[in-house]
């Protein structure tokens, strides 16, 4: 891996997503967590560049900074415990040993098989554009039925998400 | 200027963009007097001692307005594609991106109807 | 930038520096200009917004540092900095500090894409119009994090205020903001300026100008949508415990987005740098996005110092009851006409390339479509209007009213 | 470029962070947190994927698009989840899932 602009974007990156990722899981203070998560998420959108995905890491951004941290937070401020939780952890230690194993199972089951295949010489130069998913989410061949169910879903999970938190006494 | 120099431009100027407000505040910590005292920097309230903690209790109005959002936000995800494609799709293409939408609709009307956007 | 860049990078290289070097530097003198043009137009900005002001409200406006006040901004800045600088001790220290930086980096970092003119630009990037709209959410969580970390009830509510404010009125927005990129089938500022070469967008889909219009205005936080410094009802808003240069930069990274909110809409709306004699020379068209985007700027502080502030019920009832579904409706009406048009062979497939002549008949029948609509709303606010008028002149009606505004 | 191999380590990485946030944490907004690290862990590796995977000529979306429906699917779990717990919250005065369990016999 030599020294190049990609390289160094992917040590980057890969800083903002683990850091921020730790951050998460650690900290006591859920604001904090929130913009711990949002540091992981950008990193996350940093490789969707590094990937040549632009457009994913745009709605990345878009909808995860500009949008889910927004509810997360207001969900904090809206579910602020009189009582502070003590712990912080339940059964830490037991979580630790079975995340570390779940790590070097993906590691292990996940680079093996791929290591040294698709060198990246051999990835295609030419990259689907915007225009392309576009095309494909309309067409009666390509995505139209997920793309219909995806409204389905979102218009589902917005009434249901009302009908839940709405203060039927206020 | 291929795809990744581009980035690496906004990149760049990412980097460099929070510098210039840096700059000046920087400046005028090395220029400013420090005087604190205790009363000076206690958390401002009218004069008055602060009661209780900062983290008053919120109404749930801001979490409605917060998910509203969130689901016409996400929903740009196919929009943005959608519009691109617009000028090359046949009929059946906009009428598929015409239901995407109208569902969406759906649930702003029961927001509606159910009062939960007014601010109350 | 491009050719600067490219021009710069090969000169370096040939000069016998390392590639990847040549490549930095270029790019660090890329970002050096484009960034200079926002940095050095905002001390301006300042004074004309306070002239501006000061003559609606016939004022005389700052007139005695420099000639007709000129300098002024420059006083306040010396000012600023030999301000001491406060942080409450209650406070969340990083986020405190950072907040100022990322809400005024976010401003900035929207320059990275706005074409100045056809040959000079950051970057045309293919997903222009996306990036505008994702980076103006960093500016929505700097909001929340300074109202967070001040530690501070009022700058707490100030900024959830504030929040809600933004996040509403982002929806009629982005719902605006489809139309340009749809007619031009592209997100790249560069080819939607390009696109408007037969027609300007904004004839051929004036509402969702207005509503554009509308929603940057509450974006920017600036009257009739003013609750960011609403100081009669807020104390402060969020940037209550800021002082000296940190708050100084809640307040330049303002005043920057309203004007290069008023570039966005030239370039989406108005054809960017396109008009007379644009390619004579990149002076004249930097020129034209120049006048363009200042006009539209003047009238946003035109209707600031003329409109009075809403409460935040109204603000939300306009956008969620009437914005946000107006914005769907034009989104609808204006892609159902144009690909029947299209579909019958009136209106072409590609504006990249389409002359007046051929985009003549889109044109009329898009303008009769807005016409009717924009008749319909007026109205419907007139009726509104009328009906609010009989309420208030009912006493008992008033004090509900009162009531209901005071909780 | 980078390997593949790296993308996939460091999305395994993520994803066993949040595995870890979802065990041990007690808070359910912290709960959720971790699941949207998982999630994100889980698009880096389609994404990754989709970019190494050889093609040919024709294009392939699957990958791209699949990302898109993770993150709609993403955003409405945190819609409906944090409702439910601003719910429970309002009636239990507690985020803890392990005291909001009555329906357990």
């Amino acid at each position: 891996m030599e020294l190049n602009a990609i390289s160094i974007g992917f040590v980057v990156f890969s800083i903002f997503t683990l850091g921020g990722g730790f951050g998460v899981v650690t900290t006591r203070n859920l604001f904090q967590g929130t913009i711990w998560l949002m540091v992981s998420l950008f990193g996350v959108a940093g490789y969707f560049i590094l990937l040549s995905a632009p457009f994913l890491a745009a709605v990345q951004i878009l909808v995860y900074i500009g949008a889910i941290a927004i509810l997360i937070i207001f969900a904090v401020m809206l579910t602020r415990s009189v009582a502070r939780i003590k712990e912080r952890y339940i059964r830490i230690l037991p979580s630790f040993i079975a995340s570390l194993a779940l790590f070097l199972i993906l590691l292990l089951g996940v680079t093996i098989p791929i290591f040294g295949a698709h060198s990246p010489e051999s990835i295609p130069e030419y990259v689907a554009s915007t225009r392309n998913l576009g095309t494909a989410l309309v067409d009666e061949n390509g995505f139209v039925v997920p793309f219909l169910l995806a409204s389905v879903l979102l218009t589902a999970a917005m009434i249901g998400a009302i009908f839940i938190a709405r203060d039927e006494n206020a | 200027m291929n795809v990744l120099n581009e980035w690496a431009f906004v990149g760049l100027f990412a980097v460099l963009a929070p510098v210039f407000p840096a700059l000046p505040i920087v400046i005028a910590w090395l220029f400013r007097p420090r005087k604190p005292n205790v009363l000076k920097s206690s958390t401002y309230e009218c004069g008055v001692e602060t009661i209780g903690d900062t983290w008053v209790q919120f109404r749930v109005q801001y979490y409605i307005y917060g998910l509203i959002f969130l689901v016409f936000d996400v929903e740009m995800v196919f929009l943005f594609p959608w519009a691109v494609a617009y000028n090359e799709m046949s009929l059946f293409g906009f009428v598929a991106g015409f239901l995407f939408i109208f569902l969406l609709t759906d649930a702003l009307f029961y927001a509606w109807k159910k009062n939960a956007l007014d601010w109350k | 930038m491009e050719e600067l860049c490219t021009g710069l990078c090969s000169v370096l290289a040939e000069s016998g520096a390392d590639a990847g070097l040549a490549l930095f530097l270029s790019l660090l003198v890329g970002v050096l200009l484009v960034s200079g043009v926002p940095l050095i137009t905002v001390i301006l900005l300042i004074w004309i917004e306070r002239k501006v002001a000061a003559r609606i409200q016939d004022r005389i406006g700052p007139n005695r540092v420099g000639p007709v006040g000129l300098l002024q901004t420059i006083a306040d800045m010396i000012k600023l900095l030999s301000k001491e600088d406060i942080t409450p001790t209650a406070a969340d220290r990083v986020l405190y500090n950072a907040a100022p930086l990322v809400s005024f980096a976010s401003v900035v970092l929207i320059w990275a894409v706005i074409p100045f003119t056809p040959f000079h630009y950051g970057v045309d990037l293919e997903i222009g119009a996306l990036y505008f709209v994702a980076i103006a959410s960093f500016g929505t969580l700097a909001i929340m994090a300074a109202g967070w970390a001040s530690n501070n009830k009022y700058a707490l509510l100030g900024a959830f205020r504030v929040v809600a404010l933004l996040v509403s009125y982002e929806v009629p927005l982005v719902f605006a903001l489809l139309l340009p990129v749809m007619l031009a089938g592209s997100m790249s500022l560069l080819d939607i300026v390009n696109a408007q070469t037969g027609m300007w967008f904004i004839v051929l889909s004036p509402l969702a100008f207005v509503i554009f219009y509308i929603s940057s205005q509450a974006e920017t936080g600036r009257a009739p949508f003013d609750l960011i410094e609403a100081e009669s009802e807020l104390v402060a808003g969020f940037n209550i415990e800021y002082s000296g240069m940190k708050f100084g930069m809640f307040f330049a990274a303002e005043f920057l987005h309203v004007f290069t909110n008023g570039i966005i809409m030239a370039i989406l709306f108005f054809g960017g740098w396109l008009g007379p004699l644009y390619y004579e020379s990149p002076l004249i068209a930097f020129a034209w996005l120049g006048a363009k985007g200042g006009l539209i700027y003047l009238t946003t502080l035109w209707l600031r110092n003329t409109v009075p502030r809403l409460r935040i019920d109204q603000i939300m009832a306009f956008n969620w009851k009437f914005l946000v579904p107006l914005s769907i409706a034009n989104l609808i009406a204006v892609s159902f006409a144009l690909k029947l048009l299209q579909e019958l062979g009136w209106a072409p497939r590609d504006l990249l390339s389409a002359s007046f002549g051929e985009l003549l008949p889109t044109t009329v029948i898009l303008l009769i479509i807005n016409g009717a609509m924009i008749l319909y709303l007026l109205g419907v606010l007139r009726e509104r209007g009328r009906e609010a008028r009989r309420e208030s002149h009912d006493p008992r009606a008033a004090i509900a009213n009162v009531g209901a505004a005071a909780d | 470029m980078v390997p593949l191999w790296m993308y996939l380590a460091v999305a395994a990485a993520l994803f066993s962070i949040g595995v870890f946030g979802v065990l041990a944490r007690r808070n359910a907004v912290a709960i959720l947190m971790s699941v949207e690290l998982m999630l994100n862990a889980v698009n880096i590796n389609l994404v990754a994927f989709w970019r190494y995977s050889e093609t040919g000529t024709d294009l392939l979306l699957n990958g791209y698009a699949f990302t898109a429906f993770v993150l709609i699917v993403a955003a409405a779990e945190a819609a409906v989840g944090l409702a439910i717990i601003i719910t429970v919250y309002r009636n239990r005065r507690s985020v803890i899932p392990e005291e909001a369990a009555t329906l357990k016999g």
